[in-house]
């Protein structure tokens, strides 16, 4: 449930994002969607995206927020992580019809899961197609790795690359049967509107402990409950939860 | 006898290690990573009279070395937890101890009640310092003259023995410790979280959502042991203490201050093993320093006359 | 007017960012690195009646992202600040601030009333909060009865207003807060130290020769923002914050929760630049969240109405 | 006056104790017994004495303690520290006279800046000899070095390596008229006994500051003052302290 990770390689790949590929003790496969609780400088543990794992590698991408994603911007080859998990429940790729149709909708750090479950999703023959939003020109990512699985389409807020705009403003939700979603609240929030039948998103909340014990990562249900982030999560069926 | 067993009233500890209230759950999460009959006892997530759902989010922030936090006593209400949390921890060889919260005497009494009922719970940690709670919880923890009445009320209910949680957000915990010492408590718990505030300085608001939360971690533990060494010299019940332990060395300050087991809360979501590693680590630290028996140093800082019960 | 400019009750300060009492001595080390009339102002030293040697050592010890302190207010006495400190300070373009402490009200009188006659003293800072000596200091800061009389009485004899420094060690900091407010302070000045303790374990003894100091430095910070954000709420006289400070987002915060002024102990240790970096990065910051004057956002996480002075 | 140096070179000198050898910025000369104010992880500094200067190289030997000189043990080649300092007045080599007869006496961690003082003295043609007290053989460091600048006495107390019991059974107070020592407190109590005419000592005290302003590391004195480890010292006359 703890591993050390050891970093292979770290490489910039947007202004104030990072992309840091990392070797794990074993190669036992990991479903799309869930997430690593990291201890870095700081006290609590920091919950990043598995954006994808192939045998022992796996890869994170972040943007620099706070001090705790900075201090993982600066690791270097070699250096260590300690890594709790993998945590949550992720994406159902193994569920999703073999003629589904799938959009993938990621908004800034948002997008890290996307790109491993849309792999996913290819590697088992699903035809999907990405919309990826970000803010601007200097901080889109993986826009190329994107194309390689499939159509895709970059939204930034002021228009200085692909489409301007929201997420939103990109998708056609009549062509759509499915989506998978992660993103900021206000970006999922419109996407609960989007008439597409199964919608199901992924997302972030403060942690505590990361495994389900603390509480700290509550989400109310329309049913006047609660789920957990952390252990019932990150994804959720959209109507699942009240953002 | 083990050189890490420590009796207390109602509670037969194989080792002085009690995973904190409200940062274990009710033992589910952590019995996935290793077997729970390894504690010394658990302390479990505050029981109240109702089903409670506590604060909206954010709910955690964090600073230098410690964490605040301001869950509101999100639980599943006393018989919630009696029909469906007890039974899954009745299966460890280990103490149970049920946190006991509410906005009146009487809640506090009516949980009290039922919970110290059921057999698997051996004490209760009446929870009067908790700062996340608009009624009841610190308000009684902060007048000696009301945690004294409380504790009263408590113990005439109460099948078990009742160790009293004392809030650091206090002029004097030693009058606390006093208070509720008289009024019948039969050990005390130390310390809860100091009140602490963070705020956002891209909005300038508070980050958590109910503005203030309790602080936890490494940053309070000189507070913690300054108080339980306070404390100790005056009361004659024993403490479990609490706050800001990571390390082995840690475990062996509090216990020097004068605590008779000590709890660990943060530091369980900065390592899910930290209990079981801590027991594990016990013994060769003591043999490194020359303990015999962990209860051999209780007290030592301030020259306690020593013991081993 | 300077953006960074704040004008407080005797004190022109060109910028909020003022060295902490105890943390600075009296300048003379720190002038060797760099020009002091850059500071918005300084905190001398504690200020007693008579010299005083302080505790014996270890007077230091160190916690998680805190410091541990029990240094007993040694000080040259109250003449010997005035005829050596004071002259060596009267060539700085900056605020001096006198803090006072003594061991009876008559002491605390005695000492302001001669410090704050000396012109290049603009204020006092009336400590009743210093909690590693015997006798007066926390006892006059926990206390709210004592200390509205004691401000009362050195108000009385002062030349120069009067800032009260207010100890986090009580249960109700607005209760003191209110007092000293009643009694004529004309600001306060807070947080002081947590009491706080740490243990060697290879020895089982205090680490601090007095056993008890005082707890500073980051791990502080949420403790010190929340009782200013308190504090700010209910009193109508300004509020220089500190505890924990080391970044300019903690300058920011402390304004934020309420605080017209910031000052900086602990972090002096840790880069004894740090009050010159934070001026210097302080408009920068300011540029960046689109804060156009530093006192613009003076209370905002509690909404309050916003007002430059 | 704060430096960013550069590990050069880390190495293991006997059990628990460990050489760094850092580039600065700059080749400044530096008096033998000053220190530099280290900042690691924790958030106060750790004062470290000055071990040797050559050119732009500074060395460092520590034993590791707490979580301070246990991460200063663990930096690599390459690794940056925040060094403020040189701090201190040193040992006052430039002013003993040339036929001076002295003896440099270091115990366990006390050792380290004496042997930069050894080299100074040594440069200046001054004839000195060492006696280094250690607790046992494993902890011995830097024997061989000395042995290069001049006559070297071991001491170990448990006398697994060199002479049994503290230095001072290996001090002859006759052969000398000028005393150089740093280590822990009793020894440097057992010296102030010792008859010889000059004695300087080096003491050990808790740091706040390192530059004068706190009051952490006072020394009482004799006329009943104090004096200031950091700014005063760490180099006394042996009549100027009561330890
Ligand atoms: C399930 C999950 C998956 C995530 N995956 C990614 C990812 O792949 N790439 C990425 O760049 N970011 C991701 N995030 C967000 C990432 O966790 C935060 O950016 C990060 O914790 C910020 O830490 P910090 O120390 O840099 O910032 P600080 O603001 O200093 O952090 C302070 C505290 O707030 C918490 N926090 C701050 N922002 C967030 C946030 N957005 N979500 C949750 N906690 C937060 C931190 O964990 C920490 O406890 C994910 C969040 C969640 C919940
Ligand atoms: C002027 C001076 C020069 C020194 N030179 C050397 C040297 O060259 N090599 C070497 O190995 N050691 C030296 N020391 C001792 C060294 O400073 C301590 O071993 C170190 O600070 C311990 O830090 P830590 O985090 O490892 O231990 P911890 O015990 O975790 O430290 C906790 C706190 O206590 C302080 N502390 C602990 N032990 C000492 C001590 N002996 N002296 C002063 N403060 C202490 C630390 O600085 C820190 O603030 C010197 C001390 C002084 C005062
Ligand atoms: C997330 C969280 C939830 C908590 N919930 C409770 C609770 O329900 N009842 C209680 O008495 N204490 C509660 N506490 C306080 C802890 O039990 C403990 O007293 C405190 O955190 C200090 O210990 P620590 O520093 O090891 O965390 C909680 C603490 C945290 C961090
Ligand atoms: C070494 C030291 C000495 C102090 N001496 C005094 C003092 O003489 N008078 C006083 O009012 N406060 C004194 N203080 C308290 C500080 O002024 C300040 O209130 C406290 O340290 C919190 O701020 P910080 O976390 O930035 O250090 C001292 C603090 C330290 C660390
Ligand atoms: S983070 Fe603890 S329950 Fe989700
Ligand atoms: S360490 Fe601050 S005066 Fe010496």
């Amino acid at each position: 449930m703890i591993q050390l990770l050891t970093v292979v390689t770290r490489r910039q790949i947007a202004s104030g994002a990072t992309e840091l590929v990392c070797r794990r003790p074993d190669a036992t496969p990991i479903e799309p969607g869930r997430f690593m609780h990291l201890r870095v400088g700081p006290l609590l543990r920091r919950p990043i995206s598995i954006a994808n794992v192939e045998g022992d590698l796996i890869t994170f991408l972040f943007k620099e927020i706070g001090q705790g994603t900075k201090e993982l911007a600066r690791l270097r080859a070699g250096d260590q992580i300690d890594a709790l998990g993998p945590l949550g429940n992720g994406f159902p790729v193994e569920h999703v019809a073999r003629d589904a149709k799938i959009v993938l909708v990621g908004g800034g750090i948002g997008v890290p899961p996307l790109y491993y479950t849309m792999r996913r999703l290819v590697e088992r023959g699903i035809a999907c197609e990405a919309i990826l939003g970000f803010d601007t020109a200097d901080s889109v990512f993986y826009e190329d790795e994107f194309r390689k699985l499939g159509p895709t389409t970059v939204t930034t807020i002021d228009g200085t690359a692909g489409i301007q705009g929201f997420v939103t403003a990109a998708l056609d939700s009549n062509r759509f049967d499915t989506l998978f979603a992660c993103g900021p609240e206000p970006m999922l929030r419109s996407i609960q509107q989007v008439p597409i039948k199964h919608k199901f998103l992924s997302i972030e909340n403060r942690m505590g402990c990361g495994i389900g014990a603390c509480f700290a990562c509550v989400c109310p249900t329309p049913d006047g409950h609660y789920v957990k982030t952390c252990s019932d999560g990150p994804v959720f069926r959209a109507e699942e939860v009240i953002l | 006898m083990n050189r890490l067993q420590v009796v207390l009233p109602g509670l037969n500890l194989k080792n002085p290690i009690i995973p904190a209230s409200g940062c274990f759950g009710f033992g589910e999460e952590f019995a996935k990573l290793y077997d729970l009959s390894m504690l010394g006892g658990i302390m479990i997530k505050a029981a109240t009279g109702e089903e409670r759902y506590g604060n909206p989010t954010p709910r955690v922030a964090e600073s230098d070395m410690g964490m605040l936090n301001a869950i509101g006593l999100q639980n599943p209400g006393v018989d919630g937890i009696i029909a469906k949390k007890l039974p899954f921890l009745s299966q460890f060889d280990t103490e149970i101890i049920a946190n006991v919260a509410g906005s009146t005497p009487e809640e506090y009494e009516e949980v009290t009640r039922r919970i110290s009922r059921d057999p698997v719970v051996k004490a209760i940690e009446l929870n009067i310092s908790c700062p996340n709670v608009k009624s009841g919880g610190l308000q009684f923890g902060t007048d000696p003259k009301m945690a004294a009445e409380l504790t009263r009320r408590v113990k005439a209910v109460s099948e078990k023995p009742v160790y009293v949680k004392l809030s650091p957000n206090v002029t004097s915990i030693v009058e606390m410790a006093q208070a509720v010492e008289q009024a019948g408590a039969d050990g005390l718990t130390m310390i809860n979280t100091l009140v602490g505030m963070r705020i956002d300085v891209r909005t300038g608001q508070p980050i958590l959502a109910n503005r203030i939360g309790g602080l936890s971690g490494p940053a309070i533990k000189p507070v913690a042991i300054r108080m339980i060494n306070d404390v100790a010299q005056v009361v004659s019940i024993p403490i479990i203490g609490m706050g800001g332990v990571m390390e082995v060395d840690d475990v062996l300050e509090m216990i020097y201050a004068g605590a008779s087991a000590v709890a660990i809360g943060t530091a369980n979501f900065v390592n899910p093993f930290i209990c079981q590693e801590l027991i594990t680590a016990l013994p060769k630290r003591m043999d490194e320093l020359g303990i015999e028996h962990i209860l051999d140093i209780r007290g030592k800082a301030y020259g306690a006359t020593l013991h081993r019960a």
